[in-house]
């Protein structure tokens, strides 16, 4: 009796899988099996079928992934957020920028080494469009400061240590990442950088054999009060990093 | 650096806690690979010692493509037996993908043209001292090739321990075909990358230092089993 | 009984290596029964005729018969070469190797190499890898080798050049004990003495080309070419 | 199942467009692989000859040793690199870190053993046939050496292949050394591994059949170059 | 002249493969100057001894010494096999090799090595890979490879095994010279002729003991031990 579910990295490496599928496996008797790949590839596993739902957080992707009829519909379940991420140096001086954008306009002016992600995954999405919100375009970027590195949420972290760069991270990776160095959170809790996780069913009309049902049982528990309730309160180091927001009905 | 320290000491732990998670994983990994080897070798020791005794027209296109194949970027492999073994797949009915049998699938694909290679340049020398004796005897190509196979077992040990390396140290196919999925199909090596990714170096290189402890055992483990044998061949 | 495999005919038979040519052309008639024994020479071809007669060497131009099937006379044939080719493995099993190709059943298989290996007093090391023998004892396991599958026709190349006198005398003895079971002897030698002795027909081969054939008798009395006339007062020990 | 005819096709129109970003990958990706092999070669050749002419105490679990670091983990591989490397790493000043140097350095870790493993296998068997000639000629252990490696250089062909083979396909390693940045160190393998999770399997195919191409390609050359002496070994 | 490393001494030296014991024990003395032949049925370890001499055989218990230190010794040798090992080189290549090894300028190695090749009459085999020679051109090449070192002492096993009269002689002629020029010889051979035709001295050999030892000359006449004299008449041609 089990489940396949495809997530993204920045969500498996914030550990909150580790608390979410114990009380599942208690409550619904279902094994959760997680897949943890790209965003892309995680819409691609499910295009193709090969998973039962998939958790991700990029909004357009999914809606696409939803209209193309792939997924029966889209269930927000939580959100947690962005930060950008740097050396304690500061040469940018980021940590006194008033928003998002203003942080990435320093940045941009100094020139100073910045690590995108460039794997289409929902956190470089986010990061294309704030760069596009101070009207700038990555691609044209010099690849002397700006690396685009395409590589999952942890691998780019360690990049960007290495590099000594800024990078923008979700705060549950960056949380959960061992090899921070001399690195901190240098901005954060611009609402422009809130990251919205949605749930979605493969849908059974075009791959007949997936287990609906049981993905429908999972959607249920995951916005159930109990469920919402974990979420709230996983914590690391005293921070909480999730925001429980899902709707009862929709 | 104090990672690396780090990594030692907590590989040290993790074998004395015998953490059942650990046991599982090792032992998935002990399984898959070993499979796949078998199988390679079974596919490729036979495909070595032809290519050596069979004389013909494309033959040395075809070693060249052989040597070329023990290229074949594990990516690319996971990939095309993902698409393969996917539900939208010709095989997708079988319901192979992110099981084992998967993976195991994959390394032999990886494995194979790597013992082949190994496996026919062995033969080849043997070849050259038998060929007389053995056409006189007037053999068939399938008694020349079990001779053949049979009296260079020693180099053939190397082609399938080589084989058992490149597996064992393999991520980026089984990764795709197997999922990492914890319990079922998450091995030594998808592990160290999980934890790569999770920037826990020091966990990582203690999975990846009992990796290499595991790889040592069992070479000399397989050394001291063909070690009478070898002696009776001075 | 009457040969199934014999009379084997080469007609302007050439074999060529990277365009020299290293015997030939050829005619020759290789007849049923007795010991025909091929002389020459170092580098005269004896070794490459043999070969091209065992089907080891192809022909490049010219034309090669035996009385039956190629396919089927390859099957009755055994060779001695001149290094012997030892599988890597021990007497015993160097012996039981080819009886096991012929089909004999395993039980069958190992008392026969047995009674060879006596025959050639080997039993002493039927558990030696063979790599170890002296040169000798190679060269006379080879030769039971052969002879245990009991081939309709059997080709020696110099097979007691590492023997003493004694094992050369038993083995001479093996052999002519074959020739009367009908076995076809075609042997190579430098040893006049031996050829002498075995020889019933004589093949005398000088850079690639048969120079004189004939029975032993005539050949050692009045050679028909002066090249073997030479060699034969060459070998003469004052 | 369309996604490997699409990706030969795409493959093909990439090659035709000559794609300048493609060419600098390609041309990464040989630059470091082949350097790699070059190291590794002048490192494990003679080691294997070494290991077959030396007798010495522990040479069994040496030899043992070597087969089993044949299947070091790139990943592991590439985590040491990365820490020692790394700014706060012992070579850190070098700052060789996501520099292809940093890629050569992985990748001939990671092959040395093998070419060395398969080297000592075909120098080995030589070595039987020529001992008793050149210990008779009183050759000093380098001369025995030079001679072995010089007479085995086809056997040593595949070992180089073999090492070639790993190191074009390999990508957990240099993915990690390497940090796969573009217009830098980005390289076939690497780009495949994105494209992937991506989800573009398409592309990612593209590029692994070219992959497999240039190795096709580079092994044919290699054997054409060695045919000429090949000849003459028959 | 007088050798530099002669006379080499055996003290109950032993050889053992596996627990048996191959040879001796075996007291010798092979002193300066002439042709010592070892004689002795196959497997009696004449080979065997040849290696253990040239320091190719452990010796197991007893002791062997030189007149001068045995690295010195090993340098101003040279070893003929029973059969031959050959560069997987061209014959050329394999003239040159043990030159190069001596330090030969690459000139000097050249033109040396060609002499040598034109006295085995092989300069026409010269660009052969060697390993298509004939049985008796190998031996002819590793003949000539030994000796183009200009070895103090040259041990042969069974030089001439694969020759023809003419070859042997010419090989016999190009020793005895070698002899005068102070290269002390040691060989071992089955051919009684050539045993009589070169030997100053004589070893028998019989299950890995020495069981006679004296000039050729009343070895042939009255041989001591019984081994000694059933090994000749062995050899006598009715
Ligand atoms: N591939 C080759 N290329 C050129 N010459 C070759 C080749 N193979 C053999 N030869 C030559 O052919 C000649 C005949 O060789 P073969 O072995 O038949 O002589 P043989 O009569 O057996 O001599 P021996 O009595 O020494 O055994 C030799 O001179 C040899 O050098
Ligand atoms: N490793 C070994 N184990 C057992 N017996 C061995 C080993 N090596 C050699 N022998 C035996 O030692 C004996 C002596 O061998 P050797 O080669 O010295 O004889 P030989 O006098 O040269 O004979 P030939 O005249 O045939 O060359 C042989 O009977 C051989 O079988
Ligand atoms: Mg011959
Ligand atoms: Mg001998």
């Amino acid at each position: 009796n089990e489940i396949r579910m495809a997530v993204t990295t920045s969500f498996n490496n914030s550990g909150l899988s580790d608390v979410l599928l114990p009380e599942i496996k208690k409550d619904l008797n279902l094994e959760v099996r997680l897949l943890i790949v790209g965003t892309g590839q995680a819409l691609k596993l499910g295009r193709s079928g090969d998973v039962d739902a998939i958790l991700v957080h990029s909004k357009a992707a999914e809606e696409k992934f939803i209209e193309d009829g792939y997924g029966t519909h889209r269930r927000e379940i939580m959100y947690n957020d962005f930060v950008v991420v740097g050396p304690k140096a500061d040469p940018a001086d980021v940590k006194s920028s008033i928003s998002v954008a203003d942080a990435f306009q320093r940045i941009r002016n100094q020139r100073a080494v910045f690590v995108s992600r460039g794997d289409d995954s929902g956190t470089q999405k986010k990061e294309v469009s704030l760069w596009k919100s101070i009207n700038a375009n990555p691609d044209l970027f010099q690849p002397t400061w700006y690396r685009d590195v395409g590589s999952g949420m942890g691998a780019s972290l360690n990049t960007a240590v290495g590099l000594n760069a800024y990078i923008l991270s979700d705060r549950a990776s960056w949380h959960n990442f061992s090899n921070q160095s001399d690195f901190e959170i240098l901005f954060a809790g611009d609402p422009a950088l809130f990251n919205q996780y949605a749930f979605l069913p493969v849908n059974p009309i075009k791959h007949p054999h997936v287990q609906h049902n049981l993905a429908l049982k999972l959607e249920e528990w995951l916005v159930s009060e109990k469920a919402q309730q974990l979420v709230g309160s996983y914590e690391i180091d005293g921070e909480t990093l999730f925001t429980p927001n899902a709707k009862v009905q929709d | 650096m104090s990672d690396i320290l780090d990594g030692l000491w907590q590989a040290f732990q993790l074998i004395l806690s015998l953490d059942p998670d650990l046991l599982e994983i090792i032992f998935l990994s002990l399984r898959v690979t070993l499979t796949a080897v078998l199988i390679a070798s079974l596919i490729g020791m036979p495909l070595g010692a032809w290519l050596a005794v069979k004389r013909f027209r494309f033959r040395r296109l075809t070693i060249a493509v052989l040597n070329a194949l023990m290229g074949l970027p594990p990516v690319v492999v996971g990939l095309v037996v993902y698409i393969l073994l996917s539900r939208s797949g010709p095989f997708g009915v079988f319901g192979l993908l992110f099981t084992p049998t998967a993976m195991i699938i994959a390394q032999v694909i990886i494995i194979t043209p790597l013992i082949a290679s190994i496996s026919h340049q062995a033969v080849r020398d043997l070849w050259a001292e038998y060929h007389d004796l053995l056409i006189s005897l007037n053999t068939s190509k399938w008694q020349r090739m079990g001779v053949l196979i049979l009296d260079s077992r020693r180099s053939l040990l190397t082609a399938a321990l080589a084989g058992f390396g490149r597996a064992i140290g393999e991520v980026g196919a089984i990764m795709i075909v197997g999922g990492n999925i914890d319990h079922v199909t998450r091995v030594l090596t998808t592990a160290i990358a999980l934890e790569t990714g999770k920037g826990d170096f020091a966990l990582a290189l203690a999975l990846g230092f009992i990796l290499i402890a595991i790889a040592i055992i069992v070479n000399l483990a397989i050394h001291s089993v063909s070690k009478t044998e070898r002696a009776s061949t001075w | 009984m009457v040969s199934r495999i014999l009379p084997l005919k080469l007609q302007k038979a050439c074999v060529k290596k990277r365009g020299k040519t290293i015997i030939g052309p050829i005619d020759l008639e290789i007849s049923d029964g007795g010991v025909t024994i091929i002389m020459g020479p170092n580098g005269s071809g004896k070794t490459t005729l043999l070969r091209l007669l065992h089907g080891l060497e192809r022909i490049h131009s010219g034309a090669m018969s035996w009385k039956c099937e190629t396919k089927e006379a390859i099957q009755r044939q055994a060779f001695v070469f001149q290094t012997p080719i030892m599988l890597r493995r021990t007497v015993f099993e160097n012996m039981v190797f080819p009886l096991k190709l012929r089909h004999f059943s395993s039980q069958k298989a190992k008392t026969h190499a047995a009674e060879w290996l006596d025959r050639v007093n080997l039993t002493g090391a039927a558990h030696l890898n063979a790599a170890v023998l002296s040169g000798g004892e190679k060269q006379k396991l080879a030769l039971a080798r052969a002879l245990a599958i009991k081939p309709e026709i059997l080709f020696l190349d110099e097979p007691t050049a590492n023997l003493d006198g004694t094992s050369t005398r038993e083995i001479e003895t093996v052999l002519r004990k074959s020739v009367q079971d009908g076995i076809k002897i075609v042997m190579a030698t430098h040893d006049l003495g031996q050829a002498s002795r075995l020889a019933d027909e004589i093949l005398f081969l000088y850079r690639g080309l048969l120079h004189d054939q004939g029975d032993a008798a005539s050949f050692f009395k009045q050679p028909v070419t002066m090249e073997a006339s030479a060699f034969i007062k060459g070998e003469i020990v004052e």
